[in-house]
C-alpha cells in the first residue's frame, strides 16, 4: 500500500519536475513545480514528518510558489519576450549524461548503509511538540539567526523593489 | 743606502704631475696661475730625475752592481709577494738617463711651443705624468710593475694625442692609439700571466724569473716570448698594429717628439731587451721578431716616400727605425738595439722639434708641398734638422751611422742575409724620403712669400741646438773597433749574451761602405727629383702607397665594422628580439592564459553551472573508480 | 661590541625611515636625517672594521630565536667577505646622498633608507630564511623608487624587475624549504641555519642538482648572468639615479656574495663540478655584454651592459677555485662598485642637468665641467682596468686565477683588457670630450658637496691600484677559509 | 519499496538532477529560480529520509531551516528579477552579464 503511494507520489514529483524544465512558459513551469512540491509533501508524510508535510504545503506551495506566480503574472510577460532557447533539449541530454556518474556515486555510497525498515513511526516522532522542543532547545541560535536573515531579506526586497531613481 | 732614491726618480715627476694637475684645476676653477709656475715645476721634474739617475750611473761605472729598492708589498696574495720594487741595472739606468734628459729638453721646447695654449698646465701635467710612467716602466723590478708604467705611458699618449679634444678626429686618433696598444696589451698580459704561472715560483722580479726561466718547457717559453712581443708590437707600432702611430701625430708636436719618437715607442724594444734572458732561450721567436722588424721598417719606409704631411713622414720614419731596432734585439744584439734607441732618441726628437718649429713658423701648416724656402727664413732650424737628417740617413760621423751600421752588421753576421738586404733597401728609402722632405721644405719654392713667418721663441730653438750636438756626439759612444774606436755601449752591456761578430774587419768595412753608398743613392735620387722643387699646385696623390696600402680601410671594414655589426646584432637581434622575447613571451603567456581563463568568467551563470557539472562529473567518475 | 652592532646597522635606517613617515619633516629634513643616518652607519662600520680580527671565520655573531617551532632564527655574523661589502655600503651610500642632495622628495629618501636596511640584512644573515626575508625585503623599496621616481616606461620596468627577481628567488625559497625539511628528516629538529644546513648528507645527487639550480637561478638573475639579463637594460635606463646606483654597485654584488656565502658551502661538490661551466659562462657574458655595449645609444644602457660584462668577469673569478681568482673577484666587487657607482652618479647628474641619456645628444661636457670630466676619467679608467687603478689589480688577479684554472679560459678572459676599452673610450670621446653642436649649456660643474662625495672614491680607486695589498689582508683569510675548509682545495 | 532508504535517495537524486539540468539548460530566469528551488527540495528530501532512517528529529529541523532560507531567498531573488526585468526588459539570464570580465574592462 505504502509502496503504491510512494510510486504515485514519486511519479508526480518527477513528472512535475520534468514539466518544470520543459515548459516554455514560466507559468506552466510554476504550476508543475507546485505539483512536485505537493508530491514531496506527501513523501514527507510517508517519512514520518507531519510537521514538515504541513510546512511544505503551507509555506512552499502556499507562499513561495504563489509569490512566484504572482510575480510572473505581475510582470505580464508576453510570449515574444521569452528568451529563445534552441539548445534546450540537447543541453538537457548532455547534462543528463554528465550527471550519471554523480548520481551513481551518491547512490553507491548510500548503498553501503545497512537496510532498515522505513515504516511510518508513531505519533511521537515528528510531531509538532517534539519538533518544537528540538527546535527551541538545540537550535535556538540558528533559529534566531534565520529570523534575522528573513528580516534582512525583507528589508532587502523592499529596497530592491523600490522605484529606481536613476531609471526615473 | 741611497737606493730609495730610485723611487724618487719616478716619484719626482709623479708628484710634480699631481701638483700640476691640481694647480691646473685650481687655475681654471678659482683663480689663474701664471704659466711660469707650471713651467718651473714641469721642467725641473725630469731634470731632477736625470740628476738622480746620473748619480746612480756614476756609481755603476766599472762594476756590475744592481741597485734594488723595494718600496712596499704591492700585492701579497698567493703566499709570496709582488713588490713595488725599483731596480736599476745598466740597461735601466741607461734608459733613465736619456729619457729624462731628452724628455727634459722636450719639456723646455714645449714651454715655447705651447705657451699660448689655454691648457698649458694640463699639458705639463700629462707630460710629467708621462715621464713618471716611462721611468717607472724602465725602473720596475718586475714585469707587473713595468706593466703599470707601460699602460701609464699609453694613457698619457691617449690624452696627449686627443689633446685638442674639441675636434672628434683627434680623439679618434687617441682612441685608435689606445685600442691598438690594448690589443698589444692583451698579448702582453697573457705573456705576463703565463710567465708568472710557470716561472714565478720564488717571486716575480726579473732576477727570480731569470733564475727560474730555464726550468720552463720550450713550448711555453715560445708562447710567452710571442705573447710578450705582441705587446711590443702594439707599443712600438710594428706590423700589424702600427696604424695608430701616423694618426697619433694629431697631438701637439712636442708630444710627437717625446712620446711617439724618443721614448714610449721604444718601450717595446726595451721590453725585449729586458727579457733578454727569455729571448736568448728561444731564438726562433727572436728571428720572428727580427723579421717583423725588418718588414715594418721596409713597409714604413715605402709609405713614407709618398707622404705629404711632415709629421706623418717622421712618424713612418719612426716606425721604420723601430723596425731596425727590432732586427737587432730579435737577433740577440740587445746592446745594438738599445744603442739605436739611444741615438734615435736624439735625432728623431730633434727632427720632430724642428718640424714643429717649421710648423709654428708657418702658422700650423703641415703639408710639405705648401712649404718651401725655409732655409733662409729659419736657418737655425735648417742646420739642426740637417744634422738630424744626416744622422738618420746614416752618414758618418753622425750618430745614426754607427748604430744603424751595427744593426746591419748584426744581421749580416748572423747569417740573416734577407734581413740585411731589407735593411739596406730601407736605408736607401730612408735617405730618399728624408731628403725629399728636406729639399721640399727648405729649398722648395712653394711657399707664398706674402705670408709672414711666425716668431719662434728661444725656448724652442735652444733644445734644438742641444739635441743637434747630441745627434753628432751620441754615436761616439759606440764607435766600432774596426775604426779604431772603443765601443762603450758594447762594453756597458758586456754581461749580456751577444754573439761576437763572426766577420773579418774587411767585411765589416765593406758593409759600412755599402751603407754609406746606400745613403748616398737615396740622397741622390731625392736631389734629382726634389731639389729646388717648385710646383704651382699641391700635387694630388693616389695609388697604393699614398693610401698606405689601404691598411686602415681593411681594418675598418673587416674588424671594426664587423664588431659594430656584431654589437648591433647582439644587443638588438639577440637580446631584444630573442632573449627578451622569450622572457616577455613567458610573461605574456601568463597574461594570455589569464585573459583566456578570465573569458570563462563571462557572467553566464548557466555556463558556470555547466562547468561545475563537468567538474562534478569528472570527480565522481574518478571517485567511483577509486572507491571500491 | 655586545650591543648588537650589526642589528643596529641593519635596523637604524629602517627606524629612521619609519620615523620620517610619521614626523612632519619635508624633503630637506628627511634628507638630512638620511644623511646623518648614513654617517652614523659609516662610523659604526668603522668600529666593526677596526675590531674585525683577521681570520676566516664569522664574527660579531648575534643570535635570537625568531620562529622557534620551525627553528628559524635571527642570526647574524660577518666574515671578511661581508666586511668588504659592508665597507662598500657604508662608504658609497653617503657619497650617493651627497650627490642626490637636491631635488629629491621625501619618499625617495625613505626608500633609500629602506633599501639600505634590506642590503645590510641580506649581508649579515646566517639563517637561510632570514636571508630570504631580507633578500626579498630589499626589493620592495627598489620597486617603489623605480616605480615612483623613475623615467620613461618606469612602471613596466618596475614590474619586470620585480617579477623577474621574485621568480628567481621563489626557486631559492623552494630550495631553502626543501633543505629545511631534509634537515628535519635527518636530524629530527628544524633548523635553517647555514651551519646546520651544510651538514645535511641525505640528499641524492638529483635532489642536490635541483636545489643548486634553484639557488643559482636566484643569484644568476640578480647578478645578472647570461641569459637572465634582459631586465637589466630597462631597469637601469629607467631607474632614478639613486636606484640604479644601488642596483649596480651593491645589489648586483649581493648576487655574487650569495653564491660565495651559500652555494659554495652547501654544495661544495657541485660547485667544483660546475666551476668550468660558470667560468666559461662568465667569460661568455664578459664578451657578449662587452660587445653589446659598444653600439648602445643610451648611456645608461651602455653602462648596464658594461656592468653585466664585469659581473660576468667576477663570476668567472669566484668559480676559478683558487685564491688568486677569488681574491681578484672580491677585489673587483669593490673596484667595480666604486667605479660603476661613481659613473652612475656622474651620469645621473648629467641626466639631471641636461635631461639627456642619448650619447649622440651629448658632447662638449669637458669644456663645461672639467672637474666632472676628471672624475669621469678616473672612474672609467678603473672600469677599463688601467694599471694604477683598482680595476687593474682585480683583473690581473682574476686572469691569473682563471689561467691557473684553465689555460684557455685564462687567455680568453684576458680579452677583458680590450672589451671595456673598446666602448668606454668611444663613449668618453662622444659624450664628454668632443665638441658638437648639441646644447649642453645647462651642464654645471660639480659643487663642493659633490666633490666631497666623489673625491674619496676617486682617491680610493687610485690608492687601491697603487697599494692594493693594504686592502687585501682582511679579505684573504676568508678566501683561504672558503677554499681550504669548504671546497677542500689546496691553494697554490 | 518505500521501505528502502535507497528509493527515497534515488527520487531525491532524480529531482536534484532535474533541477540541475534546469539550471544549465534554461535561459528563463524564472525557471532557473524554480530549478534551484527544486534542488533545495530534493536536498530536503534527503535530510528528511535520513532523519527517518536514523530516527532523529534533527534533520527535520534543518529542513525547516532550509525552507525558511528558501523563503528569504525567494523574497530577494524575486525582487531582483523585478529590478533586472525593469532594467533590461528581458528574462534571458544570459544577458545579465554585468559582472563579466569583459564588462569590467570597458
Amino acid at each position: 500500500m505504502i509502496d503504491i503511494v510512494f510510486i504515485v507520489l514519486a511519479f508526480f514529483a518527477v513528472s512535475g519536475g520534468l514539466g518544470m524544465i520543459l515548459f516554455a512558459q514560466p507559468i506552466y513551469s510554476a504550476l508543475s513545480l507546485i505539483l512536485t512540491i505537493l508530491a514531496l509533501a506527501g513523501i514527507f508524510a510517508l517519512l514520518s514528518a507531519p510537521f514538515l508535510f504541513m510546512v511544505q504545503i503551507i509555506l512552499y506551495a502556499g507562499a513561495i510558489i504563489t509569490l512566484l506566480l504572482f510575480i510572473i503574472m505581475f510582470l505580464n510577460i508576453r510570449n515574444d519576450s521569452l528568451p529563445e532557447e534552441p539548445h534546450k533539449i540537447s543541453t538537457i541530454v548532455v547534462g543528463a549524461i554528465l550527471l550519471i556518474p554523480f548520481n551513481l556515486l551518491i547512490l553507491k555510497s548510500f548503498n553501503t548503509l545497512p537496510s532498515k525498515p522505513m515504516h511510518i513511526l508513531g505519533q511521537d516522532f515528528g510531531s509538532i511538540s517534539d519538533f518544537g522542543m528540538e527546535l527551541f532547545r538545540g537550535w535556538l541560535v540558528p533559529f534566531e539567526l534565520i529570523s534575522m536573515l528573513l528580516l534582512a531579506a525583507l528589508v532587502g526586497a523592499v529596497v530592491l523593489a523600490r522605484k529606481d531613481k536613476i531609471d526615473g | 743606502m741611497s737606493n730609495f732614491l730610485l723611487a724618487w726618480i719616478v716619484l719626482i715627476p709623479l708628484l710634480s704631475a699631481v701638483s700640476l694637475g691640481l694647480m691646473y684645476l685650481y687655475s681654471i676653477k678659482i683663480s689663474k696661475i701664471s704659466n711660469i709656475v707650471f713651467t718651473t715645476i714641469g721642467i725641473s721634474a725630469p731634470f731632477l730625475s736625470f740628476f738622480i739617475g746620473l748619480s746612480f750611473f756614476l756609481q755603476m761605472i766599472g762594476n756590475d752592481e744592481i741597485f734594488v729598492y723595494k718600496a712596499y708589498t704591492w700585492l701579497g696574495v698567493t703566499g709570496y709577494d709582488i713588490d713595488m720594487g725599483f731596480m736599476a741595472d745598466k740597461l735601466s739606468i741607461f734608459m733613465v738617463l736619456f729619457i729624462s734628459f731628452v724628455g727634459g729638453l722636450i719639456h723646455i721646447y714645449a714651454s715655447g711651443y705651447m705657451r699660448d695654449d689655454k691648457g698649458y698646465g694640463k699639458f705639463f701635467f700629462y707630460f710629467n705624468l708621462f715621464v713618471a710612467s716611462m721611468l717607472l716602466l724602465v725602473l720596475a723590478d718586475s714585469p707587473i710593475i713595468m706593466f703599470i708604467g707601460w699602460e701609464g705611458v699609453g694613457l698619457c699618449s691617449y690624452f696627449l694625442i686627443s689633446y685638442y679634444y674639441e675636434d672628434g678626429a683627434n680623439i679618434e686618433a687617441g682612441n685608435k692609439a689606445f685600442i691598438a696598444n690594448r690589443v698589444g696589451d692583451f698579448g702582453f698580459i697573457i705573456g705576463l700571466i703565463t710567465i708568472f704561472y710557470y716561472a714565478g715560483a720564488n717571486g716575480f722580479d726579473y732576477i727570480n724569473l731569470e733564475a727560474n726561466i730555464a726550468s720552463v718547457s720550450p713550448t711555453i717559453l715560445t708562447f710567452i716570448g710571442f705573447s710578450l712581443f705582441v705587446g711590443a708590437i702594439g707599443k712600438s707600432a710594428q706590423i700589424p698594429l702600427f696604424v695608430w702611430l701616423p694618426d697619433a701625430m694629431a697631438g701637439p708636436t712636442p708630444v710627437s717628439a717625446l712620446i711617439h719618437a724618443a721614448t714610449m715607442v721604444t718601450a717595446g724594444v726595451y721590453m725585449v731587451a729586458r727579457f733578454h734572458f727569455l729571448y736568448d732561450l728561444i731564438p726562433n721567436v727572436g728571428l720572428f721578431i727580427a723579421y717583423i722588424g725588418a718588414f715594418s721598417a721596409l713597409f714604413a719606409a715605402i709609405i713614407a716616400t709618398k707622404q705629404t704631411d711632415i709629421k706623418k713622414i717622421l712618424a713612418y720614419s719612426t716606425m721604420s727605425q723601430l723596425g731596425y731596432m727590432f732586427i737587432a734585439v730579435g737577433l740577440g744584439g740587445y746592446s745594438v738595439g738599445i744603442f739605436h734607441v739611444f741615438t734615435h732618441a736624439f735625432f728623431k726628437a730633434l727632427l720632430f722639434m724642428g718640424a714643429g718649429a717649421v710648423i709654428v713658423a708657418l702658422h700650423h701648416e703641415q703639408n710639405i708641398f705648401k712649404m718651401g724656402g725655409m732655409k733662409n727664413k729659419t736657418p737655425l732650424v735648417f742646420f739642426t734638422m740637417l744634422i738630424a737628417t744626416l744622422a738618420i740617413t746614416g752618414i758618418p760621423p753622425f750618430a745614426g751611422f754607427f748604430s744603424k751600421d751595427e744593426i746591419l752588421l748584426t744581421a749580416f753576421s748572423s747569417g740573416q742575409y734577407i734581413l740585411w738586404i731589407v735593411g739596406v733597401v730601407t736605408a736607401v728609402l730612408t735617405a730618399y724620403y728624408m731628403f725629399r722632405m728636406m729639399f721640399v721644405v727648405f729649398f722648395g719654392k712653394n711657399y707664398k712669400e706674402d705670408r709672414t713667418i711666425h716668431f719662434i721663441p728661444k725656448s724652442m730653438t735652444m733644445p734644438l741646438v742641444v739635441l743637434a750636438i747630441g745627434s753628432i756626439l751620441a754615436g761616439l759612444i759606440g764607435i766600432p773597433e774596426v775604426l779604431g774606436g772603443h765601443n762603450i755601449v758594447g762594453e756597458w752591456f758586456v754581461n749580456w749574451k751577444h754573439d761576437s761578430l763572426h766577420v773579418t774587419h774587411n767585411t765589416e768595412l765593406i758593409l759600412m761602405g755599402v751603407n754609406i753608398l746606400a745613403a748616398f743613392i737615396g740622397i741622390f735620387i731625392a736631389y734629382k727629383k726634389f731639389y729646388m722643387y717648385d710646383m704651382k699646385e699641391v700635387p694630388k696623390f693616389s695609388g697604393l702607397v699614398w693610401n698606405k696600402f689601404y691598411i686602415d680601410e681593411v681594418y675598418d671594414t673587416f674588424i671594426i665594422q664587423k664588431i659594430k655589426q656584431l654589437s648591433v646584432f647582439i644587443s638588438y637581434k639577440i637580446d631584444i628580439n630573442f632573449i627578451d622575447k622569450i622572457v616577455m613571451g613567458l610573461s605574456r603567456s601568463f597574461i594570455r592564459t589569464g585573459q583566456y581563463v578570465s573569458r570563462m568568467q563571462n557572467a553566464n551563470t548557466r555556463f558556470y553551472a555547466f562547468t561545475m557539472l563537468v567538474g562534478i562529473s569528472a570527480i565522481s567518475t574518478y571517485l567511483i573508480i577509486v572507491i571500491r | 661590541m655586545d650591543f648588537g652592532i650589526l642589528s643596529v646597522i641593519i635596523f637604524l635606517p629602517m627606524f629612521v625611515a619609519f620615523s620620517m613617515l610619521f614626523l612632519p619633516l619635508g624633503a630637506k629634513g628627511t634628507r638630512n636625517a638620511a644623511f646623518a643616518t648614513a654617517i652614523v652607519i659609516f662610523l659604526l662600520t668603522a668600529i666593526v672594521y677596526f675590531n674585525f680580527e683577521v681570520t676566516g671565520y664569522m664574527q660579531f655573531r648575534e643570535h635570537y630565536t625568531w620562529i622557534a617551532s620551525y627553528g628559524i632564527n635571527y642570526s647574524l655574523g660577518i666574515d671578511g667577505l661581508s666586511l668588504i661589502i659592508l665597507m662598500l655600503i657604508a662608504g658609497l651610500i653617503p657619497t650617493a646622498y651627497l650627490w642626490l642632495w637636491n631635488g629629491r622628495t621625501k619618499g625617495y629618501w625613505v626608500s633609500m633608507l629602506l633599501i639600505q636596511t634590506g642590503i645590510s640584512g641580506t649581508l649579515f644573515s646566517q639563517d637561510l630564511v632570514l636571508f630570504y626575508f631580507f633578500w626579498e625585503a630589499m626589493l620592495l623599496p627598489v620597486f617603489m623608487i623605480i616605480g615612483m621616481f623613475g623615467t620613461g616606461n618606469r612602471v613596466f620596468s618596475t614590474i619586470k624587475i620585480t617579477v623577474y627577481t621574485i621568480m628567481g628567488s621563489l626557486f631559492m625559497l623552494v630550495s631553502i624549504l626543501y633543505m629545511g625539511v631534509a634537515f628535519y628528516n635527518e636530524f629530527g629538529s628544524w633548523s635553517f641555519a647555514l651551519n646546520d644546513i651544510i651538514q645535511i648528507t641525505t640528499l641524492t645527487r638529483t635532489e642536490e642538482l635541483w636545489l643548486f639550480a634553484g639557488f643559482m637561478l636566484a643569484f644568476a638573475i640578480k647578478i645578472p648572468l647570461f641569459p637572465f639579463h634582459t631586465w637589466l637594460l630597462e631597469t637601469y635606463s629607467n631607474s632614478p639615479t639613486g636606484g640604479v646606483f644601488l642596483l649596480s654597485s651593491i645589489m648586483a654584488k649581493l648576487g655574487v656574495y650569495g653564491i660565495i656565502r651559500f652555494v659554495m658551502p652547501i654544495f661544495p661538490e657541485l660547485y667544483k663540478e660546475f666551476a668550468p661551466f660558470f667560468v666559461w659562462l662568465g667569460i661568455f657574458g664578459l664578451l657578449y655584454f662587452g660587445i653589446a655595449a659598444i653600439m648602445q645609444v643610451n648611456i645608461k644602457k651602455m653602462f648596464a651592459y658594461s656592468s653585466a660584462s664585469h659581473l660576468g668577469f667576477i663570476v668567472t673569478g669566484i668559480f676559478s677555485l683558487n685564491v688568486n681568482g677569488m681574491t681578484g673577484a672580491a677585489f673587483l666587487i669593490i673596484a667595480h662598485a666604486m667605479a660603476t657607482g661613481g659613473l652612475f652618479l656622474l651620469v645621473g647628474k648629467m641626466e639631471y642637468d641636461l635631461g639627456i641619456k642619448a650619447i649622440p645628444a651629448l658632447g662638449g661636457i669637458a669644456k663645461k665641467a672639467p672637474i666632472f670630466t676628471v672624475f669621469f676619467a678616473i672612474m672609467f679608467l678603473s672600469i677599463v682596468g688601467l694599471p694604477g687603478t683598482n680595476g687593474f689589480v682585480s683583473e690581473f688577479l682574476i686572469i691569473l686565477g682563471v689561467f691557473g684554472f684553465n689555460h684557455a679560459a685564462g687567455i680568453v678572459s684576458a680579452l677583458t683588457v680590450l672589451v671595456a676599452a673598446s666602448f668606454m673610450f668611444w663613449l668618453f670621446q662622444r659624450a664628454i670630450l668632443q665638441e658638437t653642436n648639441n646644447d649642453v649649456s645647462q651642464m654645471k660643474d660639480l659643487s663642493v658637496k659633490e666633490i666631497a662625495g666623489m673625491l674619496p672614491l676617486a682617491v680610493l680607486i687610485i690608492a687601491m691600484g697603487i697599494y692594493p695589498d693594504w686592502f687585501f689582508y682582511k679579505i684573504e683569510p676568508t678566501i683561504h677559509h672558503y677554499l681550504v675548509d669548504i671546497l677542500e682545495i689546496r691553494t697554490f | 519499496m518505500a521501505d528502502s532508504i535507497l528509493s527515497y535517495i534515488t527520487l531525491a537524486m532524480i529531482l536534484f538532477s532535474i533541477g540541475f539540468l534546469g539550471v544549465i539548460s534554461r535561459k528563463n530566469i524564472f525557471i532557473v529560480y524554480m530549478s534551484i528551488e527544486l534542488m533545495l527540495n530534493s536536498v530536503n528530501l534527503i535530510f528528511v529520509s535520513m532523519g527517518r532512517y536514523y530516527e532523529s528529529i534533527q534533520p527535520q529541523v534543518i529542513a525547516l531551516m532550509i525552507i525558511a532560507i528558501a523563503a528569504a531567498e525567494a523574497a530577494v531573488f524575486l525582487s531582483l528579477i523585478v529590478v533586472m526585468y525593469r532594467r533590461k526588459r528581458t528574462l534571458n539570464s544570459d544577458l545579465f552579464t554585468s559582472l563579466s570580465q569583459k564588462d569590467s574592462n570597458e
